[in-house]
């Protein structure tokens, strides 16, 4: 395995190390626990906003903390979701007396340990709210699956939330608009090769030179289904009908396009599917109102791609272009 | 009959330990298979933080043992293990309270107890491809040979026993929870993970009484 | 070869097509010959800045098209610098009567076909201006080589460049403060793997699963030297210690640190790197007093990064801190 | 003697395009061995517009037909050897003028013409591991074949035979110029694929006048 880290067992420390020297101002990161805050948390009034979950996925989640956004994040182990006491520890950084929003995708380990931690920081008194995000419609959700998982509408979640926020809506009033931003989001996303997990430093799937994978999470599972590479469009197709038909998305709808990248996919090609899925919802007269392009939730360095469509309504495009700074998503500041 | 006592529970946490990170690799490749490759690392971290513990203040009753091992395995563990297993020891500990010796009774009700904790956090049933295919064979396993008259020794041994048939018989199964629920029939054919960590702990707690 | 494309022919068009349904509103493109162009452009009495080069690195040169930095960029073949004529349509394009800066990076065929470009400018009497970036120090400049190749530190050339046009600059003032970002930048990479160009389907160069090359380019060429992996600190000071020697940077100096992905390389390396590169110039007493981490200068999907220091003076942080809004690079608008 | 008319130069350009596909897959192989694999796919992509234009409108001197490669190179083949070779074609057509026949002092002229072009835009010498490695050995051949008294059909055979063994000389150098000048000792062993490809070309030339 050749990866530029120091040691496996140190990439998560390493990497925190990194950020907080790279973003000094913007962020303040704590070592031991693992904790990513806001510089000027807590915000007296303002309702906090924490999210977590497994390393690997970066910029997700610590790259969305700031203004207009999150205010900690939470960074577990590499695909693992992160223990109770960061996840308390970040809640109590980050209450301004407001309460705080806990925004969980849907993995049972992060639910189990939001979970403890909500109930941990409920004895604390600080009021805490959970939003768990289930976009991915590769997985059936039904009594017999842990349900869908969240991969990468968990950062348009993120976003609108984290700008309801900071124009000072209330808990309940921030928990009600992420719900909604779930509610109208659906991902689906391909790998063409495995991630390769430090510790374990062989691939975490194999897979032949021409064959790909549909329907795959964000943690080197395998997918759905394995079959025959083919161009881009076919492989789009697979991915946004289901997608489509899931909400349904129908004709005159005004959608977020979001292309995201694995990790191991250059820009070239997400814009190549972003031209392709724009083909496709434009033949069924669905409008691209605002759209996201890039490797913002990364599978390590996994070569592959979702594609994420939230339909707006007026209330999330304005929360979506309100002012926003971000390791990983900034503008209007 | 001498009850277990407290090298028990620290003879069964230092031997789940050890064989733990003996199979450390092995518990992530079938992680891999049908999960997210953690498993092995994840309890390795978990049960090594354990010893960390132990070597620095020994609990003096069963009970504290399995206290320490919970709150451990929950503040370092992560993922769906670590908040399942913590839930298991919480719930045994709290079930074996302050006794100093347990009888063939109090096993089966450790074990009964623990079992519970994980179906109350994670919510799973039997034949669902969760650690509950091998905890559940093992309580009813234990309760039949404490039943029977069996000594503790006994009936840890049957609950092993049971544990790790249990684990095996996860290897058909398409599974109904956690991330092997994502591949549907893909997962058929492989053995649930978390069962066969589980049957490795319950093994080590029959060894630590024998 | 598996990628997300739909013909190796078309990845141009094909990716500049998303480009401009991603984009709308702040690029314009142009499919023939293509142009990225500034939706705004010809901005009356701003210089405007032209830069261009083969395709495959992404975002460079497109993404950062926008207020406060390129006016124009012009994206070749694959890993092939344009040809005159796109060159000067982007040109006239730009031009709003204060000129135009051409910003080249040192390729023999960047240099040649821009400088063709130019003249035939100038015979439309289109004022035109060159700077040519060399930045790589992998490259001995001497009379014995095409000179150091124009690698990751184009970035900040564009950018501060681009802030001086904005705030009104005259074109010999532009191409000033271009040339001294030049004179003050240095870069060098390394590559875990070899880039996939379409056309050719298989790896640029082969490569072991336990060797790195050091001195990479951006186009898949062989380095300087191929190495045994090892772990990210020695791999750093590799790149890091030819760098400060170059210019040289001294204790005291304040730097801009950019570590830039080259495509394949995920986010939580690149941080790991820029914790590796923040220790080295820390112990030299060389002061972080900006930074920039993220895949700006890509090679397709090769694996690794480079890394780049930027000798800061007080006029340089003002115009890298002043608004810009691009696909790549946004903030303060 | 005739001397070579139009249609020696149609066949020239029609030969040079056909060459220059078939060993696109060669020379980007050699362009990827010292440098960044695409000067096959560059000349066949600027060659391939060559031939639409020709068929669209047949210019009707030599000169027109070099003129009319040296443009569409130029627009259309990017990279270094865009414009080195365009320049090559401007240059010799410029040599050339509006003769409708080329003898073998014109032939020279010609070849000498372009080679300078080459020079005058990049500035590579002799053994610097590049085009002009193939150019410079075929100008002199060719003129000292013409001071012999040699018809165009040879003089172009003897700058073809030079090309190409002016290309395989190319191996054994360090570069100087272009891409493989970042190589460094690395670049030994190889042949340049700009000389390579101009050894095509010539070869082209010799053969539409045999
Ligand atoms: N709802 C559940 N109930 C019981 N056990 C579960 C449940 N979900 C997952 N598990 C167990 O957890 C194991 C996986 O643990 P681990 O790999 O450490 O966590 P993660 O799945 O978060 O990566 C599975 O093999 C399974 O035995
Ligand atoms: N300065 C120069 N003078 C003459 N020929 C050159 C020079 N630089 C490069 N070349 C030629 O160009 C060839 C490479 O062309 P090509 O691969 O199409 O362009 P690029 O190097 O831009 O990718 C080299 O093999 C060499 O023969
Ligand atoms: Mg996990
Ligand atoms: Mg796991
Ligand atoms: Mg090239
Ligand atoms: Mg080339």
């Amino acid at each position: 395995m050749k990866k530029l880290i120091r040691d496996p067992q140190t990439v998560v420390a390493d990497a925190l190390a990194g950020v907080a020297q790279a973003h000094q101002g913007l962020l303040r990161v704590q070592a031991d626990p693992p904790v990513i805050v806001r510089a000027d948390a807590p915000l007296r009034g303002k309702v906090g906003l924490v999210s977590g979950g497994g390393s690997g996925h970066e910029p997700l989640h610590g790259g969305f903390v700031g203004y207009g956004m999150l205010d900690a994040a939470v960074p577990g182990a590499v695909f693992t979701s992160p223990t109770p006491d960061p996840i308390l520890e970040a809640t109590k950084a980050v209450d301004g007396g407001a309460g705080v929003l806990h925004i969980v995708k849907n993995y049972t380990g992060d639910v189990l340990n939001f979970e403890t931690a909500a109930d941990l920081a409920a004895a604390e008194d600080v009021q805490v709210e959970t939003v768990v995000v289930d976009d991915d419609v590769a997985v059936k959700d039904s009594l017999y699956t842990a349900g869908r998982r969240g991969v990468a509408g968990t950062v348009l979640v993120e976003k609108i939330a984290g700008a309801a926020a900071e124009r000072g809506d209330d808990l309940a009033s921030v928990a009600a608009i992420a719900r909604r931003v779930n509610e109208n989001v659906r991902s689906m996303g391909v790998a063409l090769t495995a991630p390769i997990v430090p510790h374990a430093g062989t691939p975490s799937f194999d897979i032949s030179d021409h064959e790909i994978e549909i329907g795959i999470g964000i943690h080197g599972e395998p997918g759905r289904e394995r079959i025959e590479w083919e161009p881009v469009d076919g492989i789009v197709r697979r991915l946004l009908e289901p997608v489509l038909e899931d909400l349904p998305f129908t004709s005159s709808d005004d959608v977020l396009l979001f292309v995201n990248g694995m990790g191991g996919t250059p820009l070239i090609e997400l814009y190549i599917v972003f031209d392709a899925a724009a083909q496709l919802l434009g033949d069924r007269n669905i409008h691209i109102a605002r759209s996201l392009v890039g490797s913002y939730v990364t599978s390590l360095d996994m070569q592959g791609c979702s594609i994420t469509l939230l339909k707006l309504d007026d209330e999330m495009k304005a929360l979506w272009d309100a002012p926003v700074q971000t390791a990983a998503l900034r503008w209007g500041r | 009959m001498a009850g277990l006592t407290t090298d028990w529970a620290l003879a069964w946490v230092r031997g789940s330990a050890a064989v733990v990170g003996e199979h450390r690799a092995e518990l992530s490749a079938l992680d891999r298979e049908i999960g997210d490759g953690d498993h092995g690392e994840n309890l390795d971290r978990g049960f090594k933080a354990v010893l960390a513990k132990l070597d620095a203040a020994p609990p003096s009753t069963p009970g504290g043992v399995l206290k320490l091992v919970a709150t451990t395995l929950i503040s370092t563990v992560g993922g769906a293990s670590g908040p399942l297993l913590g839930t298991a020891y919480l719930k045994a500990a709290g079930a074996v309270g302050d006794a100093t010796e347990l009888d063939s009774a109090a096993v089966v009700a450790l074990l009964t107890a623990a079992r519970d904790g994980v179906v109350l956090r994670g919510k799973a049933a039997p034949g669902d491809k969760t650690m509950i295919d091998a905890w559940t064979p093992a309580v009813d396993a234990a309760a039949a040979a404490a039943e029977a008259g069996e000594e503790p020794a006994a009936v840890l041994a049957a609950a092993a026993d049971a544990a790790e048939q249990g684990a095996v018989a996860t290897e058909p199964l398409v599974a109904h929870k956690g991330r092997a629920s994502y591949l549907g029939e893909r997962a058929i054919g492989h053995r649930d993970p978390g069962a066969q960590s589980s049957a490795l702990q319950l093994r080590a707690a029959a060894e630590a009484a024998a």
